[in-house]
């Protein structure tokens, strides 16, 4: 089965290599940390992203926050994955967690690991970012801060130990099973539907904004206020997301490629479907749900893009497509949860949706890389199904179940959500004491 | 023939609009506008110099009625401001119409109101 | 003469490469992918570019419609290239067009060819979505799709085959030409000058805006709503320009940074040009004419990128940025063709610049690269110069014929155009029953 | 001392590479061109982040003017800085200044000279850039293009040479200190603090805006009219300043991955301590100064980044957040000069503080590189500090002094303000005779 | 001297503001505003909720004349909007001008108005 | 009782502002406005192409006073922009008011205006 490189093949270290007597392989090294190097940098844009996308679907006197927020949660995360995180998840690994790497302590005079510790940094943030989309509009900033510190410093690593450990000293169950290893590539549930899940418990425990949904429990629209913004926020997410995909691999060489064209074919596939479903549902091309729909069929693609073929990458992106307007509708007007900007269904649904899609789309013989992992339209069987179920399960219980504790502990202690008449006002004056459009006529009624 | 300009708080537009309607009338105009009044300024602080917004935000609300529904206009709209504290609720001032003029058909005085 | 690397280079393959035994060629092979991997990523963004400008340019109640637009053509050109446009493009040739490689059905086990795919596909969504631009603020939504398909899918990649197609299985007519290969590096005119015709011959055809010439023949400023967003929009092009041109090596070496040097010479020299024209003509440094300068400037040298010397590409901007502002004001004012972001004449107009100046300023000897390719002006005779013109007019008859027949057709079927009611209101609500930017106070009168 | 790999390890020149017979170094060569260029294209980006932030924290009224002047000063001094920029900074030096290489004449057939070229380009445009943001909102457009030729042609060039000659052609003397060689990696001075205090320069000769302070003393706020403008354009910069500082190796290798993390937890590090010390400081957390901080981290960060700790790093970035806030602070309120983005305090203070915290910080044995640089709080003594203060006192005295002589001419000859009633107006229809946002309604007043 | 307050269709400023001129009419302000009326109101979908903009965009023209040119400026705004079908179309309402006095030279009453 | 509604240039606001305060008219409301008059146009360019902004930016100020109050009101406006030259200053139109009513206390007449 094709794996991410593990570490041992990269440990080779030259420091000022263009000289006589360097090596091929060393040369190669550093091809690698020059690739990853630049994913990790356009996964670094996504923030900015998700930043617009959902400072756009959101209302101009939140916009401050919205942003402040992904600021903020890249930098408490930089920070907590480095201390606490990168050791959690890439240290040796006591069964459970890790136990090593903490501040890059006791590292090995090895560049490689800074490359590597960046490129996780980078996904960990991702993870913590998604969730303040799902609690846009109505979070108290503070209790913000401590939840993504919980989430880059500890929730997200721990699962991630479990499923990405052994790429440098840990070694995680879900990568023994006896159905064979679960597979994610680059993250449909390590990063996204971890993401996803606890953006449910935060939007769950939460509520819903006023004015969302009425006594009689008629459900209403709040437009976003900046259309424009959010579809460049997408377009940065799309551009960041082939390094994302593609640098998993943490080695420069001709799979990149392909991996890009999967990647690709899913997006543009899931933006097709999400605007004629909702075109055929809703009567219009809703444009934000084309935006979900790209992200939708980039989620999806996450986990089995370097393992399926290009027809598999169309379908996997078509039906991620159509689940997230499916998946929005039903969470907005039937469960009567508020997620302002989609997050759940993007990440959480399409996240698993993309997981399961490795046991059914794998195609590596066909593809002639690595080993056979066959998903069962392949006619592989049901094994990498099954460890599919397992992860993607896993994560489920682990993200939710911690989100809910974590979410109803904040709740109770120092709150969760801000005062009616601060979030009335826009949380841009309740929050931070300013506007963010100052000058510009706002109405702010209705 | 009246026009009731009535300077509201923009949060208090919703329930305003239902209590017009209770009171069967549904026709207005609005806009934004920004007002000085007594009401405690909101405090801003932009990289670290405090500005007091002194204009605060508010709804301009235009109702032009028959002389008969003055009273009922005022009282929908004091209703739901009335219910909340502080100040900053705003004032409602009614004045005279001359002459009502329906654009699309010509039709005036109190036909072209309702 | 210097020319993309062909194929036959690039074929040596190795998939997990930084191992013992590795050869020198699959690290420069790996290194290329890399190279034209983060190039097409690039190039991807520039998709954003394009949206940000043509929605900046135009009116706030169109600006949903825009970037709804270029998101869709972006989709739709994904995988009408993947499925169709490839293969006519690059696939063996009939002579007139490539009848293999569709849906890469029969490509080998090669993996560059998922890396020539994805650069080229970002190629051919460009090709498309220039066209959006002249079109922007009347077009019926779903006449667009359908256009952009036949673009991506056959327009663009048809022509690309006769200039291009010798880069992988096929062989282009306009590369055998008795007076010496077209020369069009990365695309002046494959790319630009096809989008720029198309875009004219659809602005034609629909017809200029209501309100944008009067009956007496005035002519009318319709102001775009957005400049920040229209420069931010010019910055990204820019920034995916160095993709373009210098990925179009598809080869990672020391040629790269001269590419990328003459590139920026000449966009800033298009755009001091253009704010100076401007400046003169009109009495004040008009921004918008400005970044369409800095664009004239890229879309000129194009083609010529990698075969001038640097006091040419400034020669090719500055004639550029000159042009534009002529071309913007000629088209508007005197042939009264309603180009609401000037896109025939930065892409067309400029294109057909860049590819001619190829035959003037080509310095190949002079540069120490490749045979000699010289133009006029450095004693080269005329040769180039007329292949180059067989070149660009075989672009000019084959885009503007094509689609002044598509466009006609298309607005005698389906139709072409919103209704006047519709235009009025905005395409954000006629099409797609939302607003770009609700909440804020906008004039929509005037 | 780990520098940049000097010129002489990098002229092995190969064409067309990917052949039989390519050498390592060959390949590595070419590594080395394809990092360059793609971190001068990052760089390149924050063009676009420094015009997006420059414009969101100024008003709606002055927005196409700063944008306009962020987009030409990169267009002048691209051609400035190639005609004669780069050999006063890399020719061959006089012991004053370089005298080669004007407009590349006589560059050798080496191609890494273009690559070098477009590195430092890109360099240069980023001083001049700096200064625009002070001067926002009432300078001239005609002057602010002639002293953007000045900054980029000659004031940033003569400095650089003294720092960075050596990294061509050249021979500083700031390189041959007795003291050891002045220290700064990527340009913490050399770019940030030159344009920082010739920014500082522009803003006492010009004078405050209309309005900023009153009679009696008081200081007014003017907030910025697009705060999510203003914060993508952080996180380009952001993402640029990747390109910038790992970038200045110029060479692919394992170093970039250590400088990465470095810059990034440097930034992390400043954002928070900013916000926090803006939470103390005036009670809530402010968007701006949350900016500033990242950005004062990343200007930090800028020399000392390939030779310190990542605990060091986390320092720096601390004290340069809280910095940022202090200054802006004592700027704004105490010495009453007029800095509407603050960019005298992220650039010049924070890039004085990165500079002297290469002698406090520096760890080289630590880290296992190059010689040993070690800073006073790793036991190396005064030696660097020293150096330190001698190069960064210089830049202070050169910028300063020479911006002071330089606006002071400009305001005598042709004058370097606009008028009273076109600063109330606005200068984008002063200057450019257009609105940045047709059809908004936006309170002008106030 | 009379204050006309006239709500119409944006779409229709322009036609009106040239039947105003023809009328001799040159010196007008507007503003943005928001309307209720009998109109239907615009379908938007939001993300697959369907809801109605009630309030719909509005101009707020308002043009101080002196009394005799009241009918002539109601007939400009009238016959440009009557041609239209539909509803929407808005309502002109003459408000009692007590004084008016013209700020740069300090002229009042009917010298002022022009 | 009076509405004073006066058309302003917007760069007049703030020394207006000042002057009704040193008058004690401490409350008012304001909203934006294009107005077209007498005034010298702006000259834009837009891609080449002039268009004369013939609708100019405007704040339209809106004083609801006692009548004792009229006379301070429109002198505090008329000092300010009196002196400057040029023309499009604006216009003061005096409406008359027949009820005020303090929504936040259901005050009414003299009392609520204040
Ligand atoms: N005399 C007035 N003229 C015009 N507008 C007024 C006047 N008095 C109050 N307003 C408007 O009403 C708003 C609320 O007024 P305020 O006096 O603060 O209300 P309250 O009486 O509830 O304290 C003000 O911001 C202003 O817009
Ligand atoms: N009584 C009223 N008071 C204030 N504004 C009104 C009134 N009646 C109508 N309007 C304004 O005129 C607009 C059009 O009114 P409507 O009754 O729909 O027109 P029509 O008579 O052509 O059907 C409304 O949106 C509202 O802004
Ligand atoms: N008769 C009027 N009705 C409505 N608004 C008017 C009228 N006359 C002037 N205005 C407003 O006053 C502004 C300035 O008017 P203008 O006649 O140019 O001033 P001035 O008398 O100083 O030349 C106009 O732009 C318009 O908004």
């Amino acid at each position: 089965m094709l794996k991410r490189a593990p570490i041992v093949l990269l440990i080779i270290t030259v420091l000022i290599p263009a000289q006589a007597g360097a090596s091929v392989e060393a040369v190669q090294q550093n091809l690698n940390v020059v690739w990853t190097i630049m994913a990790a940098t356009l996964v670094f844009l996504m923030q900015a992203g998700f930043a617009l996308l959902e400072a756009g679907l959101t209302r101009a006197k939140n916009a401050a926050n919205i942003i402040m927020k992904n600021l903020m949660d890249f930098a408490v995360g930089s920070v907590a994955f480095f201390a606490l995180g990168f050791g959690l998840m890439f240290g040796e690994s006591n069964g459970f967690f890790g136990t090593t790497l903490f501040g890059l302590s006791g590292a090995s005079g090895d560049s490689w690991i800074y490359t590597f510790l960046m490129f996780q940094t980078v996904f960990a943030a991702a993870a913590a970012t998604i969730v303040s989309g799902a609690m846009a509009e109505r979070t108290k900033f503070v209790s913000y801060l401590l939840f993504s510190a919980a989430i880059t410093g500890v929730i997200y690593p721990v699962y991630g130990s479990w499923a990405w450990g052994s790429l440098m000293d840990g070694n995680g169950w879900l990568e023994n099973l006896p159905t064979g290893a679960f597979m994610d590539f680059a993250g449909s549930t390590v990063v996204h539907s971890i993401g996803g899940w606890l953006a449910l418990a935060g939007a769950i425990v939460l509520g819903p904004r006023l004015g969302k949904y009425g006594r009689g429990g008629q459900v209403f629209a709040i437009p976003g206020h900046n259309i424009p913004l959010a579809a460049l926020g997408v377009f940065i997410l799309w551009f960041g997301w082939f390094g994302f995909n593609a640098g998993s691999t943490t080695v420069g060489d001709g799979s990149i490629g392909r991996i890009v064209v999967m990647t690709n074919l899913s997006a543009a596939a899931g933006a097709l479907a999400a605007t004629f479903t909702a075109w055929v549902a809703f009567g219009k091309p809703d444009v934000t749900m084309a935006l979900n729909g790209a992200l939708g069929g980039l989620v999806a693609i996450t986990a089995p893009c370097a393992t399926v073929t290009p027809i598999g990458a169309l379908w996997i992106g078509l039906l991620a497509g159509t689940l997230v307007v499916v998946s929005v509708t039903f969470i907005d007007r039937t469960l009567k949860i508020d997620d302002p900007v989609g997050a759940v269904s993007v990440h959480g649904v399409c996240g698993l949706w993309g997981t399961l899609a490795c046991g059914l789309f794998n195609a590596e013989s066909q593809l002639q890389i690595g080993a056979a992992s066959t998903g069962l339209l392949y006619g592989g069987g049901f094994n990498q199904l099954i460890s599919q179920l397992i992860g993607a399960g896993t994560a489920f219980v682990w993200a939710f179940g911690l989100g809910m504790l974590l979410f109803t502990i904040l709740k109770h202690t120092i709150g969760l959500r801000v005062s009616e008449s601060e979030e009335i006002q826009g949380l841009d004056i309740g929050e931070h004491g300013m506007e963010s459009y100052a000058g510009f006529q706002i109405f702010i009624a209705e | 023939m009246k026009l009731i300009v009535a300077i509201i708080q923009p949060q208090e537009l919703t329930p305003i609009k239902e209590a017009l309607v209770h009171k069967n009338i549904f026709r207005f105009t609005i806009s934004n506008a920004l007002g000085q009044g007594a009401e405690i300024p909101i405090h801003e602080v932009y990289r670290g110099i405090a500005h007091d917004m002194k204009l605060l935000k508010k709804v301009r609300l235009e109702i032009a009625v028959n002389d008969e529904f003055v009273d009922q206009a005022v009282d929908a709209i004091c209703s739901v401001a009335r219910t909340a504290d502080g100040t900053g609720h705003g004032k409602i001032f009614v004045l005279p119409i001359e002459q009502c003029i329906r654009i699309r058909t010509g039709e005036t005085g109190v036909d072209a109101i309702g």
